[in-house]
């Protein structure tokens, strides 16, 4: 959706001062923060105040497709920033993506009470059926909203800062780094998996009854969950462009282009990359948490290596190093998947994996990058 | 014309579980079809909605929403793992669709809104269990699982169940291994070691998907064969065995409701069928198969007892519907959105198939929740009015869960 | 190489960390009274059993021009790397001043401590324009929290403009410095010493590449330096370092051939036969 | 231990037994013939058409004592599942699929002449349960100890260890007098040992227990174990227990010897999967998300190289390893003309398009082969191990892949480090640019080297084809961990990639008797990240001044 | 030997060589000269075949080489010292020398490398990548001449090197050219060793040929407007 819009001219001057100087000269940006703008607008009245016989009703079943495709959307703008700006492959970012996304869960879970299946006050169903006693330690506290929503970015925030120092210490980078993210994330799956950890294992976290007090299955809490992403892609989006447009954005890319010189130009790389990766973590916690309430359940097949893969795919399609094209490139490829998956069932892999092929070959800077050609070429 | 009569399909057909699933996908276009040249359903055409949520729960989600609320499909049959159904579950009862689920599955569930057309515990691993300790002789046991919810509950099912009696903790050793496991080198080491203590030993196994294969080769390139330490399987099928170089399990087991080698004529019609339809007389027909094939019949009968296809409709009428079974025997639908089935242990031959060594007398009716855990026993499902329940607790006379609001 | 090694390798580790480092004064008080603000004693280097420096000792003034010269593979470079921490010596000790351990320093902080280096093969921020790579090198605060609220003020632009001139870039300064010449990326690489403004400047080679009338241009610029910041140039060029040079160090082998002045040293027969030729 | 090593293979056991069975039966007669036995042979095979298990074993028992030639095949038929009776009038026959799959065609059992074809269900399958089978396995053993062969007769002797009743033992007692094979001996040794711990004598059970003087079978092992707690006599339960310390302790080694198989045996999987990759991503720096799927069609590839070869299972593995690395080899040099080669100098796109192509691949299979697993077969050679004692022995398949591994490994080693081929790629790779001018033609060795990546990784199919599923996820399940592999190993690398390979196999097999098999890996992977934290490029990481960078 | 017409290049959008025409005769050694920048890397790259040129012909020996690959210039006699030296890092010096054998006629590494270089024979096992800048330089130059090139072109070869080593190198160009016959096109800023090695001299300015002609042509005037700033 946002794809389609980009070819029209956005407005050019928001009525909001700072922003619009903030954004001067960035016209994919700005058109991104129009559409997003529009949609959650237009989305809500289209879904609430439009009766469903209606042309131009909006069902909640796309409503909440939407929310999902926007959540997708903030996990890519978070490996955008890292990849395309300081050059860090991660590929265990769908980890980051997942751990925020247990955190809400987990919150989610301590809401239903006594409407589980056992009936239990305290305990979630799979832990009543594997015969826990007491809650485990690290449940305590996600009864809370404002602790699960620290722990959103927290737990996600310390992991990466963590690993990003473990490594970045070392000068693990490259592809090295790219694979231990690799390995993270299917360590953490593995770990998941297990009945042990307490967390649900194969089946993971599911039939969440309500959030914040609100029945997670009403239209009005779905339309608030959409709102919530949309803000939260466009919040993102600022966030991410205030990081890159600032010097530490330039530190950033010249670590990416020269590390070395820019050791001995006298920045410390080492805590340049780890902030950065664990405010892409956090980000990406963001992104998982309101993934989680959209689509009703959270398990281990999140921290599959090839969901993390996937993100940095949609980097890679929609425009590396641009933010807005991951954006893009993030929904495009999730709607190419849904409408793929309905329309071609038995086939539809040819048709996403050569989609994929095109778009590296044809467009080398991603559709981003033919959106660019096309402006430039009345001009020369 | 009026308008067709919509069925979603709701299998993955790429990625992980497209290996299973597929086959059930082509299973309901050819009941769909025949129906349709039986002359349809209330006089209206069916139509498969075919979608892929390849092997990706959220994606099942998503999916089922899209067959409910934008295909507008009537019923849904679907899932194979607990972990797409349980993904699926809130948004079927949401939308208040109807869906069919075919597989073998752990229990504990009853959803006003699925029906459980595959085995739970007590018509698969108990009676494998029976079998094995009454027949064969068997003192030690070795629970052998994936480690997933439905491996975890069979394990501790048969645990209580073994314990109550009689056998030793020290004779039972349970062990889990990852999705995908293939190396089985030290575990089949470790199993003929359990196993050479001098008492029968027997491997009940709930490795699931295609940690199967590399499991048998190992048994088999260790020497490890039925008669020594004989495998019985919960998720091992005529497909999976399909893939598998047969000849050096020949002996070990399964236990099914339904194999491809019982000689009523029913079956042999059915895989007549299925290979008509698939156009391939090497293809195999299997248990989940029989459990479309035995939804499927349901449904259409509850639809033409009600005479609608509208869900309440449909809901009310089906309980109580039978349907005979492709070896024999009827099928019901239970209050408790369970079936009955007869239960078979079969023996692994050299082409593939099952010779049957064993089955229950009658059919046994599928139980929602396990008498041997102690969190459920006390629990009952009833969708019949006026009780309504999925979990209804006997002891507190409560209807605990999602109905409570 | 051999497992016993790799294990070897596996159990030691050469590097520190900046972490438990204890936090010195870097900044402020650099201790020059005896003189000399770098002192290179005893310095071994090897590499798989080859010595590129062999008890290497060299000492700075503070403020003074120095001039290395030597044939290829003498150990000049690796000389600089072991200044700048980039490689750790076998045994010997480097120190800044009389008082800080060069050796138990990062790179990045060898660097903020005030050593400057410009390396053989010119190395900037390809995809920066030329006017950024003058912006990042610039003096200051480096922590994250501070780039991240950075803003340009008037003094910063106008010392970038005048680098820009001083080095002939003013024309290039938008575009990126991965498309300039060889030569020029000679000049941003001292442009960007220059924000540095480092105590102790390490010049590899800085004139390769360049035109006469360059040569000239940076031999009145390192002049100008001379006083308020040591400089160490090293060149092959002779007549570069003829016009510049009042001390000059030769080194042969990895340690030092001969030293003094250039007329001394120009006539010293064994640094004619294994440098300069007839 | 001075043992020979038998080698044995159930596959081979059984062939040898059929091909003697004349002699067998002569002998069997001889042994075993109880005086009188009226009833006419075709009426004793008759009498295995009965519902009730007991009368059957009961037949098989007399069966075996008649004597006659047809029995034992009567025996091994029945075993093998081919023995069926009609459905009208009950005859025993042996029945063999023919037709289009429905119809049998029928052999008389007691008789052997034709009784032409049947409907697939106008006959039924004898049934046989595992107590039978082992009945009949036993009936048989007893025989087998007269067999020329000594594999032949250590398999016989090893059945009856832990069976024997009173009536055999002096038939077997009187066969160890003769017997000169250690090995069989050792397993005579032990049979007719805890046969005799049955004696009433104290003196005699302390004896008995001489005899089984470090013997590692299991039943041995088991009966001392209870012997040593319960016997009443203190002198055989002290004597039990010092029995079992020496046994315990060769027990301990060679588990220790086991175990350390294991780990080189699933390193070397690891080692062969990543090899490829250590090719196309360690070389020549292409991000191949593919990889897999190349493993994969190399399995396939010796899927239908079976196929077409169907009476040749034993040399199918010989004619699918050159199948399988022009196959793959040939999808990579597409791949690499089609895609990558327009991608160099941007490698980590290469990550996006060799995504596209692994989706497509993945695809492809399950659209010409469907998503179901295709069976493998393994040729008899491959199949059953080496049996150095009985606590000891190697799988085949393991051996003789840790065997391929290593060739493949070294031949690899050759072709970079001393062809002018080998020379060229490690040009290209360095410096694409500067090869191409000096007159390397850039475009053929990138082709041959992605090729070679891509064919090795079919090789590395056939040999998973053996251990594994053969679908359309065999390589998803394997990408993850070659990447590792090459990583840790040290990118670039071939040696890291061997030493990388074999050394997370060990260690996952040490560890995972520890934590079991979920919990080693992850701590595996922990360990692994740990690792990288020291050598942050791996075990043998690119030196010198241009690698540091 | 070389003939070069109407070349125009350009990187991305900027135009850089600007119809670019110049020769380098058969047996001389040529010096192409011009300030920082204006092009004449560019040139010997395009010369090479390691950049695209929008139009233009190359010819050498009469054949024109535009259009044809990098390898097939290398393949007919075209040797390349590059400015920056391209060492195989990863290769020992030996296996450097190594690559482009088989190339054209030779199969051995020619004992006139290690006579020129003997640095290179005594670091023979050393990776490429380990060597000093100059000794790289050396390497690069030893590693054209394994090729038996008719055609040499040098960017820069005397950058980093040692004077007396410079030194040799320019009587190994002399050397070459003269007995060889081999046909050089150097690029050198510094004047005293461009009229040292060159028979003629080439002078670029913004990407095109200014003048040219025979060393001793090279005066004071031409330096001045041509090579300072
Ligand atoms: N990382 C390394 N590994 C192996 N050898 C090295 C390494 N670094 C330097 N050397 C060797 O050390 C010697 C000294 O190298 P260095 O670069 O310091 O010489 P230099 O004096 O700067 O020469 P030049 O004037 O040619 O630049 C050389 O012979 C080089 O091969
Ligand atoms: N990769 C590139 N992309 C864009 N512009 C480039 C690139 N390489 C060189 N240029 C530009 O082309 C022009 C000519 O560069 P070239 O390297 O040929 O100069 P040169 O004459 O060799 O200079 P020098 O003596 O400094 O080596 C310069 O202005 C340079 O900035
Ligand atoms: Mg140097
Ligand atoms: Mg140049």
């Amino acid at each position: 959706m946002a794809n389609g819009s980009l070819t029209t001219t956005a407005p050019t001057v928001l009525p909001l001062g700072p922003l619009s100087r903030f954004l001067a000269g960035d016209t994919g940006g700005t058109i991104l923060l129009a559409v997003l703008a529009v949609a959650g607008v237009l989305v809500p009245i289209l879904n609430l105040a439009v009766p469903e016989g209606s042309a131009l009703h909006i069902s909640t079943y796309t409503v909440t497709l939407l929310g999902k495709y926007l959540t997708y959307a903030l996990l890519a703008l978070s490996v955008d920033l890292i990849w395309g700006f300081c050059g860090i492959l991660s590929l265990g970012h769908g980890a980051f993506f997942a751990l925020g996304g247990y955190a809400m869960g987990m919150y989610l879970m301590r809401q239903i009470g006594t409407r589980g299946e056992y009936g239990h006050p305290v305990l979630p169903d799979f832990m009543v059926f594997l015969d826990w006693e007491r809650l485990p330690w690290f449940w305590y506290g996600f009864d809370q909203f404002w602790f699960a929503a620290l722990m959103v970015v927290a737990v996600p925030g310390t992991l990466a800062f963590v690993f990003g120092w473990l490594a970045f210490r070392s000068r693990v980078t490259g592809v090295y780094f790219s694979i231990m993210t690799q390995a993270l994330t299917y360590a953490l799956m593995l770990a998941f998996f297990r009945n042990e950890m307490g967390l649900g294992g194969n089946n993971g976290l599911t039939d969440f009854k309500d959030l914040l007090g609100f029945p997670l299955q009403a239209d009005g809490t779905r339309i608030g969950l959409f709102l919530a992403s949309v803000l939260a892609v466009g919040l993102g989006y600022l966030v991410c462009r205030f990081i890159v447009t600032s010097r530490l954005g330039r530190v950033v890319t010249a670590i990416r282009d020269a590390e070395a010189r820019v050791r001995f130009t006298g920045y410390r790389v080492e805590h340049y990359k780890v902030w950065l990766f664990a405010v892409s973590a956090m980000l990406a916690g963001i992104a998982g948490a309101l993934y989680v309430p959209q689509v009703g359940i959270i398990n281990p097949s999140e921290l599959s290596p090839v969901k993390s893969i996937e993100a940095v795919v949609w980097v890679a399609l929609g425009g590396r190093g641009t933010l807005f094209g991951a954006v893009g490139g993030a929904v495009l490829v999730s709607y190419a998947k849904t409408l793929f998956t309905g329309w071609a069932p038995d086939i539809w892999p040819f048709f996403l994996g050569g989609l994929f092929v095109v778009v590296t070959l044809f467009l080398p800077a991603g559709i981003v990058g033919l959106l660019n050609r096309f402006k430039k070429e009345p001009q020369s | 014309e009026k308008d067709p009569i919509k069925v979603g399909v709701l299998h993955s057909l790429s990625g992980t579980m497209a290996i299973s699933e597929t086959t059930l996908k082509d299973t309901m276009l050819m009941l769909i079809e025949e129906q349709n040249e039986q002359g349809g359903l209330l006089g209206r055409k069916l139509k498969p909605v075919v979608v892929d949520p390849a092997s990706d729960w959220p994606l099942f989600a998503e999916k089922a929403r899209e067959l409910l609320a934008k295909k507008k499909v009537d019923v849904i049959f679907g899932s194979w793992t607990s972990v797409s159904r349980k993904s699926v579950l809130p948004v079927v009862e949401e939308l208040n669709g109807l869906m069919f689920y075919p597989v073998q599955y752990e229990g504990e569930e009853s959803s006003e809104n699925i029906f459980y057309t595959g085995a739970a515990p007590n018509q698969q691993s108990v009676p494998a269990v029976d079998y094995l300790m009454n027949e064969v002789g068997v003192e030690r046991w070795v629970l052998e699982g994936t480690d997933y919810v439905f491996p975890r509950t069979t394990n501790k099912i048969l645990k209580q169940y073994l314990v109550d009696h009689g056998v030793a903790e020290a004779d039972i050793r349970i062990n889990y291994t990852p999705f995908g496991h293939s190396d089985w080198q030290s575990e089949v080491s470790r199993i003929k070691e359990f196993g050479s203590q001098g008492k029968k030993t027997a491997v009940v196994s709930t490795i699931n998907g295609d940690a199967n294969v590399p499991f048998y080769k190992e048994l088999a390139n260790q020497d490890v064969s039925a008669e020594d330490i004989p495998v019985i399987a919960m998720s091992v099928g005529e497909q999976e065995l399909s893939g598998i170089d047969t000849e050096p399990l020949v002996g070990h087991m399964a236990a099914w409701n339904y194999f491809m080698s019982v000689p009523t004529k029913r079956n042999i019609q059915f895989i007549r069928q299925w290979h008509d339809h698939i156009g391939d007389k090497g293809r195999v027909t299997n248990d989940p198969m029989e459990a479309h094939y035995l939804g499927f019949n349901m449904w259409v009968k509850a639809v033409q007892q009600a005479g609608t296809t509208d869900v309440d409709a449909v809901k009310d009428a089906i309980i109580g519907v039978s349907v005979p079974n492709l070896t024999g025997g009827i099928a019901t639908m239970m209050p408790n959105h369970h079936i009955t089935k007869p239960v078979l242990i079969g023996e692994i031959q050299p082409d593939g198939q099952f010779s049957v060594v064993w089955e229950t007398p009658g059919t046994v009716a599928g139980d929602a929740w396990s008498d041997y855990l102690p969190g459920s026993k006390d629990l009952i499902a009833d969708w019949r009015n006026p009780l309504s329940c999925g979990n209804y607790n006997v002891e507190t006379g409560e209807c605990s869960g999602q109905n409570v609001e | 190489m051999s497992l016993l090694e790799t294990a070897k390798a596996f159990s030691e580790r050469d590097r520190v960390f900046d972490a438990v480092l204890p936090k010195a004064d870097f900044h402020g008080d650099l201790d020059t009274r005896h003189g000399p603000v770098l002192y290179v004693e005893d310095v071994t280097v090897s590499f798989d059993g080859f010595r590129a420096l062999d008890a290497l000792n060299l000492y700075i003034d503070d403020g003074e021009l120095r001039c290395i010269i030597g044939p290829n593979g003498a150990g000049k470079t690796t000389m600089m790397d072991v200044v700048t921490g980039k490689t750790r010596p076998d045994t010997g000790s480097v120190y800044f001043g009389s008082r800080i351990d060069l050796l138990k320093r990062s790179e990045t902080e060898i660097a903020q401590g005030g050593v400057g280096r410009k390396f053989q093969k010119p190395t900037v921020f390809p995809r920066h324009t030329t006017e950024e790579n003058l912006q990042l090198a610039r003096a200051g605060d480096k922590g994250v929290w501070a780039s991240l609220f950075h803003r340009p003020e008037e003094a910063e632009r106008a010392r970038v403009a005048d680098v820009l001139t001083l080095t002939g870039l003013a024309g290039e300064a938008g575009r990126p410095a991965g498309a300039l010449s060889h030569g020029q990326k000679q000049w941003l690489e001292i442009g960007m010493l220059l924000m540095q403004n480092p105590r102790l400047l390490l010049l590899d080679e800085p004139v390769a590449g360049m035109t006469g009338q360059e040569m000239e241009r940076t031999a009145e610029l390192f002049q100008s330096l001379e006083g308020s910041h040591a400089v160490v140039v090293v060149e092959h060029d002779m007549e570069f370092v003829r016009s510049i040079a009042r001390e000059v160090t030769v080194l042969h082998q990895g340690s030092v051939l001969a030293e003094g002045d250039m007329a001394t040293v120009q006539n010293d027969p064994k640094v004619v036969e294994v440098y300069l030729g007839e | 231990m001075s043992k020979e090593i038998p080698i044995t293979s159930p596959h081979g056991r059984r062939a040898g037994a059929e091909s003697l069975a004349g002699l067998l039966i002569l002998l069997l007669g001889l042994l075993l013939a109880p005086p009188a036995h009226a009833a006419p042979f075709s009426d004793q095979v008759q009498a295995l058409h009965t519902s009730s298990s007991a009368d059957k074993a009961a037949a098989v028992k007399a069966l075996g004592a008649t004597g006659h030639p047809r029995a034992q095949k009567v025996l091994q038929a029945m075993l093998d599942g081919r023995l069926f009776h009609q459905v009208d009038g009950g005859t025993v026959v042996f029945a063999e699929k023919g037709g289009d799959g429905y119809q049998y065609r029928l052999t008389d059992a007691a008789t052997g002449s034709d009784l032409g074809t049947a409907e697939r269900w106008g006959v039924r399958r004898v049934k046989i349960n595992n107590r039978l089978r082992s009945e009949v396995r036993q009936t048989l053993a007893a025989l087998r100890l007269q067999n020329p062969e000594p594999e032949a007769r250590l398999t016989a002797a090893e059945d009856l260890i832990g069976e024997l009743d009173p009536d055999n033992t002096a038939l077997v007692e009187r066969r160890l007098t003769e017997e000169s094979d250690p090995a069989v001996r050792a397993a005579l040794e032990a049979a007719v040992g805890l046969a005799r711990l049955d004696r009433e004598d104290p003196q005699a059970r302390a004896g008995a227990i001489a005899l089984l003087d470090g013997s590692l079978y299991a039943p041995v092992r088991s009966r001392l174990e209870t012997l040593a707690e319960e016997d009443p006599a203190p002198e055989v339960r002290k004597e039990a227990a010092a029995m079992l310390d020496g046994i315990h302790t060769r027990l301990a080694f060679f588990d220790g010897a086991e175990t350390l198989f294991f780990g080189l045996s699933l390193g070397s999987v690891l080692m062969l999967a990543a090899m490829g990759l250590a090719i196309t991503f360690g070389v020549m720096g292409v991000i191949n998300m593919a990889h897999g799927e190349l493993i994969m069609i190399g399995a396939y590839t010796t899927y239908v190289v079976q196929q077409l070869m169907p009476g040749h299972i034993g040399w199918s593995l010989a004619v699918a390893i050159p199948a399988a690395f022009l196959v793959s080899g040939a999808f990579g040099v597409a791949m690499e003309r089609s895609v990558i080669r327009f991608l160099y100098g941007r490698p980590l796109e290469t990550l996006l398009a060799t995504f596209g192509i692994s989706l497509i691949l993945q695809q492809l299979v399950r659209s010409v082969f469907t998503a179901l697993n295709r069976p493998v077969e393994t040729p008899a050679w491959m199949s059953g191990s080496l049996q150095i004692n009985p606590a000891f022995s190697l799988t085949f398949n393991r051996l003789y892949i840790l065997i391929f591994a290593l060739a493949v490994f070294f031949a690899l080693l050759l072709v970079l480090k001393r062809t002018s081929l080998g020379l060229k790629i490690r040009a290209v790779t360095q410096n694409r640019q500067m090869a191409r001018a000096l007159g390397v033609r850039s475009n053929w060795v990138d082709a041959l080297t992605f090729g070679l990546g891509s064919g090795i990784a079919g090789v590395a199919g056939v040999a998973l084809s053996q251990l594994t599923n053969v679908g359309p996820n065999l390589g998803q399940a394997y990408i993850v961990d070659s990447f590792l592999v090459v990583v840790l190993g040290g990118v670039g690398n071939l040696w890291g990639t061997l030493v990388g390979g074999l050394s997370l196999g060990v260690i996952n097999k040490l560890l995972e008797p520890m934590a079991g098999a979920v919990l080693a890996k992850v701590l595996l992977l922990g360990l692994i990240i740990l690792f990288i934290q020291r050598r942050p490029r791996g075990l043998f990481p690119q030196r010198g001044r241009a690698a540091e960078g | 030997m070389l003939e070069v017409s109407g070349i125009n290049q350009f990187y991305g959008e900027s135009h850089t060589l600007w119809d670019l025409a110049m020769e380098a005769p058969q047996g001389a050694c040529t010096c192409l000269m011009g300030r920082n920048g204006v092009g004449k890397t560019t040139l010997l790259k395009a010369v090479m075949g390691l950049l695209p040129v929008r139009s233009g012909s190359i010819r050498v020996n009469g054949a024109d080489l535009a259009g044809k690959p990098a390898e097939a210039r290398a393949r007919a006699g075209v040797g390349y010292v590059p400015q920056g030296r391209e060492i195989f890092p990863q290769l020992t010096v030996e296996e450097n020398l190594r690559v482009p054998l088989g190339v054209r006629r030779g199969t051995t590494i020619p004992d006139l490398v290690f006579d020129l270089f003997p640095v290179l024979k005594e670091m023979r096992r050393r990776r490429g990548g380990d060597l000093s800048g100059g000794q790289q330089q050396q390497l690069a130059i030893g590693r054209a001449l394994v090729l038996e090139p008719e055609l040499l072109l040098l960017d820069e070869p005397t950058e980093g090197i040692q004077p007396n080593v410079v030194r040799e190198i320019g009587e190994v160009i002399r050397y070459l050219n003269a007995e060889m016959g081999l046909t050089v096109l150097v690029v050198e800023q510094k004047l005293h060793f461009a009229r040292q090695v060159g028979d003629r001299f080439c002078i670029m300015d913004r990407g095109r040929v200014v003048t040219d002609g025979p060393m001793d042509r090279l005066d004071q005037e031409l330096v001045q407007s041509y090579l300072t700033v």
